[in-house]
């Protein structure tokens, strides 16, 4: 059983990075149908700038709390767009929520609740609007409802809600963003940032589950 | 895909270095991917900063210039710039009087202009936004992100940039490019999808014998997809969804028709007659008129018509001499 | 085929009305396809009369104004006029100091010219013609037609409206034309195919990833097909075709990079990001330069560079005022 | 057996511009491989306007020479191109070398030959150029070898000849006119020029022969 300290928020972003990359085609053609086509190479820009930044942090012995506030910024400067916003602000509440070396599940969930939050409160949005909300929201409940257990269990069971949540994207109808031009023409896609707000929770899951080799 | 590129993640750079060559009179601060008058900005005179999504030109950067913006932030591709350059250009246009920022409401637009607003504000600037949102195709409900800004841009841009340049103080050039705004409408139609660099390939296939009706200038889908028809009859179609939602008033109104990239001026000098006759029929004075790419999205085959009902005032700002890239006259 | 039109039939006479709405400053006569300028042209002045095809907006009649031609003649789609609209625009400008045609090099562009000069002479009005062949994509042999006309012409209108505005005799006139075009090159490449009205299908097909290299303005197909790559390549193979047949000298270039009519604007900055590079490189100096569509080709994807030596006189000209709907400035 | 007259001459260009109206696709089409795609349309439009003409100069009562010359000059007004001014040219000239109300099959292919000189000065080129001469000379020459046969007979042997010289250009690199900016690429194409000018002599002689049911 291991905390939340900054070697683990590299891991994390590292993970994300990776998994950014590898759905970025994906992400992009999820937003083509429904927005500008451009989520994939928005978060894939953002996050090759993040595992500069994340490096450096590392080097730089910040605590945990202070790299998420870091990176989230690093977001807000580098990916533009939507998404660049919302999910570094989202980052930096949640870094900001935290203090000292390690965060213990329940700090972390009352961090990734703070960033959450922090989305709702920039962007407007609510659970059903059809936005990264609709993942959001289920995986910081699912990792709440876990305090109790140990990092990597509350990170899997949130996973597992932002996909669920990411899959019921589907048919709503968009309230937010550009899919909301669409109309009724937004039922039937899933939300690209729903999308890749699961992917990030996965990353999260994946990088603190020891892996079968270790 | 082919397009006259090197690298889909260099286009805006190279685009911007290619802008660099071809105008000396704007300077292009590559790093940050911001465009401004190669002179220092007037002391006094409030500065006008606005900026986007690249994709849109000759939107932003060639409405830089005399007359018009001091300067245009370059994002990439269909995505806004990010708030660390939008405060760069907003701090290196201050010259005391204040900073308008020119927003196109979409979402990505006003999280960065705002988030660079509160920067500025921090640093003791004072910044007013104008927001653009004239495109009626989306209706302004609680089940959209409220109007996307287009065509209307175009006019806020020349009427603020011109209030600034005789001297208005803060207020009255953010007033303008409000009142402009709130006086236009727009709606467009595509014939043909664009391609992004990053995707390769088009966003969405059409039939020969469809089009997408109320298309922004991002790509994207329109409201909905219908049957090709004649120029007089989707003119017609397109001056009614404008029409319907234009402020009533006896003023003339400046007509823009402008291609969304692909489309010849040709196609653009007969979708303006549609336009004047129209409008012609229904007792609507055209008092001046573009035709031409001036708010575009990449390569999408199509259009927009952009009305915006003008007042002397207006349209003496309007004619007021203007030098950029785009427009110049006076 | 899905375009702004109601009638392919009508695509020339439609967007001439609309240009008429567009443009009071213009005077249109839509049963000749004849655009000039509103006022009457001033005694003693060179008239400066130009045309062809349409579907190369702006040319020609984008170019009608001061400082620039006198007179349009709007064939059909890629036909040339004819022999009797020419005669009448001719007589139209003739303000008694006699009136040189501008002429795209092409058989059919030639003939009626050549006809209508012929009757104009019948008739007791002097006639020059300068003749353009800029495009480096013909080889000038008993082979071929001569090398065609292209970008070259908006140089040639410019330079010599403004020697004809500054009060140019006729030959005066003809000649700063002749030597523009003597001291021109340019060649295009494509990356897809226009689609005129009448046939409603692109005029060829390319792979994915093929290109027509050497186009010209009207549609057909290139000198050869090449692969497609990244526009510094493409670029620098241009500028090698236009280089060699351009006149060695000291002087600096005017570059003209041009647009076909379905390129972005964004692209367009890319390649003259190249052009102004591998000219640095090679020693070649730019002294002005215009980035936009110019010369098109309906909505042929591609674009075209022109270069041409210009020395003080010809600088002198070019950067003399000129207001029509496509150049202005001065 | 029956001279060319004024309405003989009707005939011709009722029947040409029918044949081209019926073939302005594959005129465009073949101009569309080698040129610029619009030899059917300039010539439908060329023909639409002779039908308005010829059929009001036949009431005027013009003679067969003024006829031919007034359509020459019809086809120069209204076809433009480089086709326009060619057949209008050759027409035209065809016509002045004509005389009298009616002309017999010698005094026809003269004319004829005096158009294709025409046309070949305007246009400068030569059998071989792969344009309309190359289908317009060998008809000339056909007919005027048949010079002592009746007017249909003539024809018809102009229009084999015509058609001959118009499949010999498929093979042909093109000297004049837009085709030989394609250089080696125009070879492997049937010339639209030669094209219709093989149309026109069919239609000629179609015109001259006495249909099945007379
Ligand atoms: N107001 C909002 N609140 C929360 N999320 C939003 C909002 N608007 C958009 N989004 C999310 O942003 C995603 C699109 O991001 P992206 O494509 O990067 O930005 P843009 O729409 O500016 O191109 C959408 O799929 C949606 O999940
Ligand atoms: N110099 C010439 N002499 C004779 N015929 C020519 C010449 N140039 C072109 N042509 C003929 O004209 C035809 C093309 O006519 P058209 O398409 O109507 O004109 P354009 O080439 O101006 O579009 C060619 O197929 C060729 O037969
Ligand atoms: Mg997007
Ligand atoms: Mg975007
Ligand atoms: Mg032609
Ligand atoms: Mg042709």
């Amino acid at each position: 059983m291991r905390d939340l300290d900054t070697a683990a928020a590299l891991s994390w972003m590292r993970a994300a990075a990776a998994a950014i990359a590898a759905h970025e085609a994906e992400l992009s053609a999820l937003d083509a149908a429904i927005g500008d086509g451009d989520h994939g190479a928005n978060l894939r820009r953002g996050f090759s700038a993040v595992a500069v930044t994340a490096e450096q942090l590392v080097a730089d012995g910040v605590q945990p709390g202070p790299f998420l506030v870091e990176v989230g910024g690093t977001l807000i400067s580098s990916v533009g767009g939507a998404a660049g916003p919302l999910y570094g602000t989202a980052l930096r509440s949640a870094g900001k929520a935290l203090s000292g070396p390690a965060a213990d599940t329940a700090a972390v969930g009352a961090a990734l609740r703070a960033g959450l939050d922090a989305l709702c409160r920039l962007g407007g949005a609510q659970v059903g609007d059809k936005t990264m909300v609709d993942a959001f929201a289920p995986a910081v409940g699912a990792f709440q409802s876990a305090a109790d257990q140990d990092l990597a269990t509350a990170a899997l069971r949130a996973a597992a809600a932002a996909e669920e949540g990411m899959r019921a994207t589907t048919p709503l109808r968009a309230r937010k963003g550009r899919a909301s031009y669409l109309g009724e023409r937004s039922i039937g896609h899933q939300d690209p940032g729903a999308t890749s707000t699961a992917l990030m929770f996965r990353a999260l899951a994946e990088s603190l589950t020891p892996s079968p080799a270790e | 895909m082919k397009k006259f590129l090197d690298d889909a993640d260099t286009a805006v750079a190279d685009a911007l270095a290619g802008l660099a060559f071809a105008r000396p009179d704007l300077k292009v601060d590559q790093e940050l991917r911001i465009v401004t008058r190669a002179g220092a900005v007037r002391p006094g005179k409030v500065g006008l900063v606005s900026g986007g999504g690249s994709g849109h030109e000759p939107l932003h950067s060639g409405y830089v210039g005399t007359g018009m913006l001091d300067a245009a932030c370059a994002g990439e591709i269909f995505s806004s710039p990010t708030p660390d350059r939008i405060l760069a250009a907003t701090k290196a246009v201050s010259a005391g009087a204040g900073v308008v920022h020119i927003v196109k409401n979409y979402t990505g637009d006003n999280l960065n202009f705002d988030m660079a607003a509160e920067l500025a504000r921090d640093e003791g600037l004072e910044v007013e936004k104008v927001l653009v949102d004239d495109d009626v195709a989306v209706r302004d409900s609680t089940w959209t992100a409220g109007r996307r800004g287009t065509g209307a841009t175009v006019i806020v841009e020349k009427a603020a940039g011109a209030r600034a340049e005789e001297g208005g103080d803060l207020k009255a050039v953010a007033d303008i490019g409000r009142r402009v705004n709130a006086a236009s409408r727009s709606f467009a139609v595509a014939l043909g999808a664009c391609t992004t660099p990053a995707a390769g390939r088009p966003g969405f296939e059409l039939a020969e014998d469809e089009i997408e009706i109320g298309v922004g200038i991002h790509g994207e889908p329109g409201r909905a997809r219908g049957p090709m028809r004649p120029a007089r009859a989707l003119v017609a179609d397109m001056l009614d969804a404008v029409l319907e939602e234009l402020p009533a008033s006896d003023d003339p109104v400046i007509a823009l028709v402008s291609g969304l990239g692909a489309t010849p001026l040709l196609e653009l000098y007969v979708v303006y007659r549609h336009v004047a006759e129209e409008l012609d029929r229904r007792g609507v004075r055209i008092a001046r008129n573009l035709v031409g790419n001036y708010v575009t999205s990449l390569d999408m085959a199509g259009a927009s018509i952009t009305l915006c009902r003008a007042d002397a005032e207006l349209l003496r700002l309007w004619d007021a001499p203007v030098d950029t890239p785009a427009l110049r006259w006076g």
